[in-house]
């Protein structure tokens, strides 16, 4: 086990998160591929903690930021879905384009 | 005091005048021979005081004025041709017709006149000098209902002011040659090249100024104004401020072989042209570019003395035979000389006048202009035969057409025509006298012989033409060239025009490559119209200033039509350009929020990329 | 541990209790006087702006074991938010008086304040990220406060864009942290000094995601011409606002601080990002006809001109004042802008703007007088700004970015003038007939401020030097 | 003092806009008040004209930007104060001729005094930053004056004048920066700059700068190419307008280079001399040959501008030339070129206003719709001749003293190049000629049937200019005597 | 032993990951997520963050329900249980997420990352207490702020009536006048 292989972990996490991001239509499963992101960003902070400054305990806050800001953005992700759920009836990305150029 | 007096009079006074307006028609011509009086008297104060004065004006060079010897004769003469004129002019004009613009404007001139011939630096010379051009284009456009004086006025004032572009030539080079005041007496000092490019100035300006060749033909546009302003014009006035520019400079080296040839040639050549003229006062006009051109030759060989009185003495005659003209186109209507066969018969103060002008004309001995051009050809004799040679046939050529006129006056009945007023002829005797006797003054110091074969060519002269034209009138509108003076368009269409016109379609094949529908349109339409103004307006005898003037705006057409045409285009192709870019900036904007985050995404690693590789670097 | 006094945080913990309270407070009272909760939020900013000027003369410090830094850009960044805040305070009435939620909405206001200057004074990447959450969130709900179709989708689009770029800011904090070996920026800069190019290079990208998402610069500008048009002009004249002040300030200190030692070009790319900026913002306004996108796309080229001051950071003396001077006058100009935009809530289109000038005087002058200080005109504070960017620009060798620049600025007269020309041309004005006082009052208010503020720039740029 | 003369009009502005009901005749006499008591003032500035040492008279310095080194510094000399007494000169002209304006006078005063301290403000300032700022708000004051009050097309035109000019400024802003930081300690001091002359030995640096300098200023003046605004701009904005754009606006190119680009790059200059002296030349004989293709006749006057603006330029450029001019050749082109600028502003201001009141009347500027106006208007005809010789050149009017300095000055340093423009007041002349033929000799026609001579406001303003030009053209001492110190610490500046 | 354990961790967690996007209805996706997360966290559990890993977890799972549940409320697709493919641009991410991942992958494998064995903490959850009362204290201080903010938030954004249609304009009411008793 070594750094690279959890930094390896943490690339294909991120990636597949950055697939999903990009290629869902359902903002929820939007949703689902930015926490796999988050998680991305979880393994690798930890990882790096580990590895190369466990002395200092920077990297365990940057995990512990980590998952608050996951919940902090999903839960505004549920709020935003509702809303426009409530507005137009719609839960697709596609679905909400009338602004634009 | 009396200097400033002398020159700040007529032009303060006719700039009052022409202020005025209509308001002073009625007492203009009291105003105006008051002046002249005035005038008449502070000329002949400072002929013999001699005053100079000063005043600063620009940097290190000042308004200097001063009167020499040169100038004393000068000041007097033009008073006195200004004196009689304005008499004459009381006479000419009515109360109903502008008289104070008329009156104003001759103030005016004789006011630079009497300022040209006073100034002692290139400053003022120059002020007064164009000033001068200024107000001849105004009086001889005098008539402004009339399209074709007012063109003579442009054609007049144009073709002296491409000449006047010598004095500033000049002025800047003697500035940069060491005469930091601009002092005519200063030429000769300045450092070699400068002094070549200040002469030369100063010749073209002078030769320009004084109907010259090749620039004789405005004179004869400026037959179009009232007679009186051609009686000051071609007398001591403007043609003769000319001559005396060049008297004053007295050119040497390759200016004076130049100065004198150009001299001798017109005297000449228009000599020739006068001999055919239809019409009095062409011959008169063609009479005074050659009798200028004894002056100017005077100027070229040395001979100041006798050009000064060369100019004085044709100052006399010209604005003798100017009134005569003047005051039979009153009486009779007329200036053509098959119409004014037997004229001088009419009013004998007029005729006799008349006579005595001619015969001084023609050189006929005693009369002044004998003694004066025999000094003037004796000076040319010194420099080299072949000039005194051509000077001499021009002084034929003299005779002949004084001659000719004298004949044709003569002979025959008196026509009916109005009585004149005798403002009309009040100066007519006056003048004739001085045409008769001023020369006397030159006679010292010439040589018998010449003054005997110059009087036999003048009788010879007369006596050939008189017995030509007896019984009719052979030589009017002989030979084309001469008829259309010296075919100066011929000149002007080989040598100015068609290569211009080469140029233009140069031009506009260029353009129809460059520009397309209406543009293209307007510039063929250029292109035609030279062609046309090409095809006849060529014909005529100001074919080249025409010519010139159409080419400028030709070309200044075709310039404006590409160069803006492009500049626009480029600013166009920016605008357009950005047009497209602005279209293409907002297409990024979908409104998908997919396509957002692809292309941020993108960006990112692009910039991510750059970062590294810059880094690696 | 805590050997700190928190009252170095004073401005910032007036405006949490004035959040805090107002919330308690607005459950309390009845629909129509919930401005109550307004005008606390306004004393809270006042009381901002006047314990920041109280200890502006402090020499810097450094809180809560260095992670957040009292300094003059710190300073500068409070008063230029709480100023801004309180424009927009004033603002608000035409749009949300009466709501459901109007306590909330100042509430969010504040919060978001709160963040945006804790980014601007974050010395810690990880205080920065979660200033980031604090100065984001509340306005997404800002965003779809009107709950309207284009309101919410305009949330969504935001709080995804949002979303995103904030997950990949952790990466980025998660990657400086990792090479760097820590996260404060003192320790941060001299970890960065010996790490690997490369994954610096990865960091400081995914961090500058996000801090460009709230500045609105590319790549991440996407959300602020939609976010202008769908929400409330009010909003809009905030979110486009205050949080470019607190992440221009949060990119300008990592640029001058720990970034600068690494191997990365970080001045390269922000210059970069500025050119793109400026000349996307121009270009995409140039034949904009609806008046918040033509704003928005306004907003977007300003950020590229701040970003010139940015990228001199570490090669010119007076990067750091252009840029605070610049964002003062930023915010109020634009802001003036909006409150225009607000004054007539009917005019939506340029159009709508013809012969404004015969109407409502005042606000067409206020109109010209802060589009005319967007563009640069003097003597407006944003020349100044302009003008002292630029030199500091030119200064560390960024001429080409300079020259850019001003092209742009040329090009930009362009669209301001579309709409100045016929809001100044002599016709009937039939777009709008309701015209809210106060919004037009702010508006005056903020041209004169600008006015204002430009003939004071000597002792503003001597403040912030 | 001279703050006072500077922003009296803005004050009378403001009072003008805030003053809720004033009837348009009582701002019309509050405006020419305000314009008359300014001029007043200028006239005692001259009277008590006496430069310190450092050249200037009335000079302030106040902090303003200290961080930055720039200040509320102005001052006049010999250079500055015969273009503050044309500025409030030709305003107070303007605004006697737009007693006749009827649309929005309020505004229309307003916008005028606004831009009238603009004007006179950069003409005093002595720092960059200050200059530029007068700089930028002459164009928007006048893109409003042509966007408001202008013809047809103005819109079109005034955006075309914005957008150009303020390229314009913004190259020259970047110019400025450039300066104030090639110096040590940096400073935006004009007078500081040229002590300093910072620049010397910096080839690349030195050339850049008065490349952006140089193009920021010849937009502005406009010299070819950078002259298309002009024309369309001219053609479309009220005659006050125009006589103001062409009277006022275009010298502050030219006074820029004598200001400030030849006292603070003068080794740049001098090795970049004979650039500007060309496109000096060109402008001349462009300026004059496009002239002489127009029909229209305000357009006519607006090339004449291009062309009498390329003789400043030509003047400027040759006094950098200087190891082949003298002295005194220096003193002259500078002085003949500041001299152009007063002289131009009178003259074409004169021009423009009766071009104005030609559309007034006839409804067009079309020149050949006019014939033989000489007959019914001779007092119009004759303002429009004098002009007209003024414009071309005429001894007796200031545009020759300014002229023949430029010719006398320019010829040594740059011979062939000035021959070359001596073309231009032929072509000049043959232009004007051929105009008042057209319009005022001949058979009499114009549009609307009858044509009204000069009204009195019309007179009252447009023969001032003129007994100026005479003034100037007879008596330049008064003129000169202010100029040429300053002209020659200019020269000295360059020579060095 | 633990590096069999990592490498089928995460090896797991990458592919539930990837099954999250693969499955055909919303309800699996959520469940693999959740898998995913479990797999994930206990590589974090074998770099001695009992606390971190456990967190993670149960943060996890709760939020899975969370989500599951919402989905299943407000979503169209009642059961979350019906196939769907609602994907766009789907080459395109591929690519850019291929990219993506060669892109960092080089960069993990090719970088030479510090490896300075530092002392490890005797109980990293102590040392993570320490700096969060300490010097890290102003993060969570923020981070709670931003909690206060989700919740307004969130509150603004998703209930659609507020105090005022319940309880009138003026507050009058005693009881709160709802269509459905609660609230919502």
């Amino acid at each position: 086990m070594t750094l690279q292989a959890f930094l390896l972990l943490a690339s294909a996490l991120f990636s597949v998160g950055l697939y999903g991001a990009l290629s869902q239509q359902s903002i929820v499963m939007i949703m689902m591929g930015l926490e796999l992101m988050v998680n991305a960003v979880i393994v690798s902070a930890a990882a790096f903690w580990f590895y190369t400054s466990a002395d200092r305990p920077d990297g365990q806050v940057v995990v512990l930021l980590a998952i608050t800001a996951m919940a902090v953005e999903m839960a505004m992700g549920f709020a935003v879905t509702t809303a426009i759920f409530r507005a137009r009836d719609v839960d697709m990305t596609d679905m909400a384009a009338d602004l634009e150029g | 005091m009396e200097l400033w007096s002398l020159v700040a009079a007529p032009l303060l006074v006719g700039t009052l005048l022409l202020v005025a307006g209509r308001r002073a028609n009625r007492i203009a011509p009291f105003l105006g021979i008051g002046c002249g009086v005035v005038v008449a008297a502070l000329a002949v104060a400072s002929a013999i005081g001699r005053p100079s004065v000063n005043a600063p004006m620009l940097t290190g060079i000042p308004v200097s004025l001063a009167v020499d010897e040169l100038s004393a004769v000068m000041v007097v003469t033009v008073a006195g041709v200004l004196l009689a004129v304005l008499i004459y002019s009381a006479g000419e004009f009515g109360a109903d017709e502008p008289r104070a613009r008329f009156f104003g404007l001759m103030l005016v001139f004789a006011g630079a006149m009497l300022v040209t011939v006073t100034a002692t630096n290139l400053l003022v010379l120059l002020m007064a000098w164009e000033v001068m051009g200024a107000t001849s284009y105004a009086l001889i456009g005098f008539w402004w209902r009339d399209e074709h004086r007012v063109n003579s006025g442009n054609i007049a004032f144009l073709t002296t002011r491409t000449a006047d572009l010598g004095l500033y030539l000049a002025a800047g080079a003697m500035l940069a040659g060491g005469a930091g005041g601009l002092a005519l007496a200063d030429l000769a000092q300045l450092l070699p090249g400068w002094r070549d490019a200040a002469t030369a100035g100063i010749v073209v300006a002078a030769l320009g100024k004084s109907a010259q060749l090749p620039f004789s033909f405005w004179l004869s546009r400026a037959m179009d104004g009232p007679s009186p302003v051609s009686a000051l014009l071609h007398s001591a006035t403007m043609v003769a401020a000319g001559a005396y520019l060049l008297l004053r400079i007295q050119p040497t080296g390759w200016a004076g072989v130049v100065v004198a040839w150009v001299g001798a040639l017109t005297a000449l050549l228009l000599g020739a042209v006068a001999l055919v003229q239809r019409d009095l006062k062409q011959v008169l006009a063609a009479s005074t570019c050659s009798q200028v051109g004894f002056m100017v030759l005077a100027a070229g060989t040395g001979g100041t003395t006798a050009g000064t009185g060369q100019l004085v003495a044709h100052a006399a005659t010209k604005s003798l035979l100017f009134l005569c003209a003047g005051a039979w186109l009153a009486a009779l209507g007329t200036k053509d000389l098959a119409r004014l066969r037997g004229a001088a018969r009419g009013d004998r103060v007029v005729g006799m006048s008349f006579a005595v002008g001619a015969l001084a004309l023609a050189g006929m001995p005693p009369l002044s202009i004998w003694i004066t051009k025999d000094a003037v050809l004796s000076a040319a004799l010194h420099e080299s035969v072949p000039l005194y040679l051509t000077g001499l046939a021009a002084a034929l050529v003299s005779a002949g057409y004084a001659g000719r006129v004298l004949m044709l006056t003569w002979s025959g009945a008196a026509p009916d025509g109005k009585t004149l007023s005798w403002q009309h002829k009040a100066p007519l005797p006056f003048l004739a006298a001085g045409a008769a006797l001023l020369g006397f003054e030159w006679l010292s110091g010439a040589v018998w012989w010449e003054l005997v074969l110059s009087g036999s060519v003048a009788v010879a002269g007369i006596a050939v033409t008189t017995a030509v034209v007896r019984r009719q009138d052979a030589l009017a509108g002989r030979g084309r060239v001469l008829n259309r003076w010296l075919g100066l368009e011929f000149v002007a269409q080989r040598w100015v025009a068609r290569p211009v016109f080469g140029l233009a379609r140069l031009l506009a094949r260029f353009d129809d490559r460059m520009i397309a529908g209406r543009v293209d349109r307007g510039a063929a339409a250029a292109v035609g119209l030279s062609g046309v103004l090409a095809r006849f307006d060529d014909r005529v005898v100001d074919g080249g200033v025409r010519a010139t003037a159409a080419i400028g705006s030709t070309v200044a057409r075709m310039s404006e039509v590409r160069v803006e045409f492009s500049l626009e285009r480029l600013v166009r192709a920016v605008t357009d350009g950005v047009r497209r870019l602005g279209r293409l900036a907002r297409r990024p904007q979908t409104g998908q929020l997919h396509h957002y985050y692809a292309q941020a995404v993108v960006i990112l690693v692009v910039l991510t990329a750059l970062l590294i590789v810059t880094g690696l670097r | 541990m805590m050997d700190e006094n928190p009252l170095a945080l004073l401005p910032e913990i007036l405006l949490i209790v004035a959040a805090v309270f107002g919330l308690l407070l607005g459950s309390y009272l009845p629909r129509q006087r919930q401005w109550l909760v307004r005008f606390v939020a306004a004393a809270a900013c006042a009381g901002t702006i006047i314990a920041t000027v109280v200890v502006w003369f402090r020499p810097d410090l450094t809180v809560f074991g260095d992670s957040y830094v009292v300094d003059v850009s710190t300073n500068a960044t409070r008063i230029a938010v709480a100023a801004a805040v309180l424009l927009v305070l004033c603002l608000a009435p035409g749009e949300v008086a009466g709501a459901a939620r109007e306590s909330e909405w100042y509430v969010l206001v504040l919060l978001a304040a709160v963040g945006t200057i804790a980014m601007a004074g974050a010395n810690d990447l990880m205080l920065l990220a979660a200033a980031f959450l604090l100065a984001s969130i509340p306005l997404y709900a800002l965003a779809g406060f009107g709950k309207d179709a284009l309101g919410t989708e305009a949330a969504l689009k935001y709080y995804l864009l949002g979303a995103l770029l904030g997950v990949t800011m952790l990466g980025g904090v998660t990657v400086l942290f990792g090479v760097g070996g820590a996260t404060t920026y003192a320790d941060l800069g001299e970890g960065i000094g010996k790490a690997p190019g490369a994954a610096v290079a990865v960091g400081v990208i995914a961090l500058m995601a996000g801090l460009l998402f709230k500045a609105g610069a590319v790549p991440a500008h996407f959300w602020v011409p939609d976010v202008a048009e769908g929400a409330r002009p009010v909003v809009a004249a905030f979110v486009t606002t205050v949080p470019k002040i607190g992440a221009v300030v949060a990119i300008y200190r990592l640029v001058a601080g720990p970034l600068s030692s690494g191997s990365v070009d970080t001045m390269l790319l922000i210059a970069v990002v500025a050119a793109v900026t400026m000349t996307l913002g121009n270009l995409a306004a140039f034949f904009q006809d609806n008046v918040r996108r033509l704003l928005a796309y306004s907003t977007i080229s300003q950020v590229g001109y701040l970003l010139v001051g940015v990228a001199a950071a570490t090669g010119s003396e007076l990067a750091r004042p252009s840029v605070l001077l610049y964002l003062l006058g930023y915010a109020i100009t634009n802001v003036g802008a909006f409150a225009v935009v607000c004054a007539l809530p009917d005019a939506v289109t340029l159009d709508d703007y013809r012969g404004l000038r015969r109407g409502h005087r005042w606000l067409a002058l206020s109109l010209v007088v802060c589009l005319l200080g967007l563009v640069g005109t003097p003597p407006t504070v944003v020349f100044a700004g302009k003008l002292t960017v630029f030199t500091a620009g030119l200064d560390a060798g960024l001429g080409w970015l300079v020259v850019l620049a001003a092209v742009n600025t040329v090009a930009s007269l362009y669209y301001y003038l579309r709409w100045i020309a016929p809001a100044m041309r002599d016709a009937e004005m039939d777009g709008a007939a309701v015209v809210r006082p106060r919004a037009a009052i702010t508006a005056c208010v903020a041209a004169a401020a600008s006015l204002g503020l430009g003939l004071l720039t000597g002792p503003l740029l001597a403040l912030v030097r | 003092m001279l703050s006072m003369v500077v922003f009296l009009p803005l004050a009378v502005a403001a009072v003008l806009v805030l003053l809720p009901r004033l009837s348009d005749s009582a701002v019309r006499w509050i405006w020419i008040a305000a314009c008359a008591a300014d001029l007043i003032l200028v006239v005692v500035l001259w009277l008590g004209y006496a430069p310190s040492e450092s050249g200037f008279s009335h000079e302030v310095n106040r902090r303003w930007i200290p961080s930055v080194s720039s200040g509320y510094h102005i001052g006049v000399d010999g250079m500055s104060l015969p273009l503050v007494a044309l500025t409030s000169g030709l305003f107070l002209a303007c605004a006697i001729y737009s007693a006749r304006e009827t649309r929005r006078v309020r505004a229309f005063a307003a916008l005028f005094l606004f831009l009238e301290t603009v004007c006179l403000g950069l003409f005093v300032s002595l720092d960059l930053i200050l200059f530029f700022v007068f700089f930028d708000l002459s164009i928007v004051g006048m893109y409003f004056v042509i966007a408001g009050w202008g013809h047809r097309d103005a819109a079109r035109a005034a955006l075309k004048f914005f957008l150009y000019t303020f390229l314009g400024s913004l190259a020259l802003l970047l110019g400025f920066i450039g300066l104030y930081l090639a110096a040590t300690p940096h400073t935006f001091d004009i007078v500081e700059l040229s002590r300093q002359n910072p620049l010397a030995g910096k080839g690349l640096a030195g050339a850049l700068i008065l490349l952006a300098l140089g193009v920021g200023l010849a937009i502005k003046t406009p010299t070819v190419p950078f002259h298309t605004w002009l024309p369309p701009a001219h053609t479309e904005a009220p005659a006050a307008g125009s006589a103001i754009l062409a009277g006022v606006l275009l010298k502050m190119g030219t006074y820029g280079f004598v200001r400030i680009v030849m006292p603070t790059l003068p080794d740049t200059w001098r090795r970049y001399a004979l650039v500007f002296v060309v496109v000096g030349v060109i402008s001349v004989i462009y300026g004059a040959l496009v002239a002489l293709a127009q029909r229209d006749f305000k357009r006519m006057i607006a090339y004449t501008s291009v062309n009498h603006m390329g003789y400043v330029i030509l003047a400027v450029g040759a006094a950098g030339l200087v190891a082949s001019s003298a002295e005194q050749a220096r003193h002259l082109a500078i002085t003949g070129a500041v001299t152009q600028m007063v002289s131009h502003g009178l003259i074409t201001g004169a021009l423009f206003l009766l071009a104005g009141a030609l559309y007034d009347r006839g409804g067009t500027y079309e020149m050949d719709s006019y014939s033989g106006l000489a007959a019914q208007a001779p007092r119009f005809a004759g303002l429009t001749a004098i002009a007209a010789f003024a414009s071309l050149g005429l001894p007796g009017f200031s545009g020759f003293i300014a002229e023949f300095q430029i010719f006398t000055g320019s010829l040594g340093g740059a011979p062939v190049s000035t021959a070359v423009a001596f073309l231009g007041i032929l072509i000049t002349a043959a232009l004007f000629l051929r105009a008042l033929q057209q319009m005022f000799l001949g058979e009499h026609r114009s549009p609307n049937g009858a044509f009204r001579d000069v009204t009195a406001p019309e007179a009252a303003s447009i023969v001032p200019l003129l007994v100026l030009a005479v003034l100037i053209g007879l008596f330049p001492r008064f003129l000169l005597d202010v100029i040429e110190p300053a002209a020659r610490a200019v020269s000295a500046v360059v020579g060095r | 032993m633990t590096t069999a354990v990592f490498w089928l961790c995460a090896v797991g967690s990458v592919a539930s990951g990837i099954a999250v996007f693969r499955v055909d209805s919303m309800a699996r996706a959520t469940f693999a997520l959740l898998l995913s997360f479990l797999f994930a966290a206990v590589p974090v559990l074998l770099l001695d963050l009992t606390y971190l890993g456990v967190l993670v977890v149960l943060m996890m799972i709760m939020e899975m329900v969370v989500m599951a549940i919402f989905m299943i409320m407000y979503m169209m697709n009642p059961a979350g249980l019906m196939p769907m493919t609602m994907v766009h641009n789907q080459k395109g991410s591929l690519v850019i997420a291929v990219g993506t991942f060669l892109v960092l992958a080089t960069g993990v494998l090719l970088i030479p990352w510090p490896q300075q064995e530092r002392a490890r903490p005797d109980d990293p959850t102590m040392q993570l207490g320490e700096a969060l009362m300490g010097s890290k204290m102003l993060v969570m201080i923020v981070l709670g702020l931003a909690l206060f903010a989700t919740i307004v938030s969130t509150v603004v954004l998703a209930t659609h009536r507020g105090r005022y249609d319940r309880y009138g304009d003026q507050l009058e009411r005693d009881r709160p006048d709802d269509p459905i008793a609660g609230g919502l």
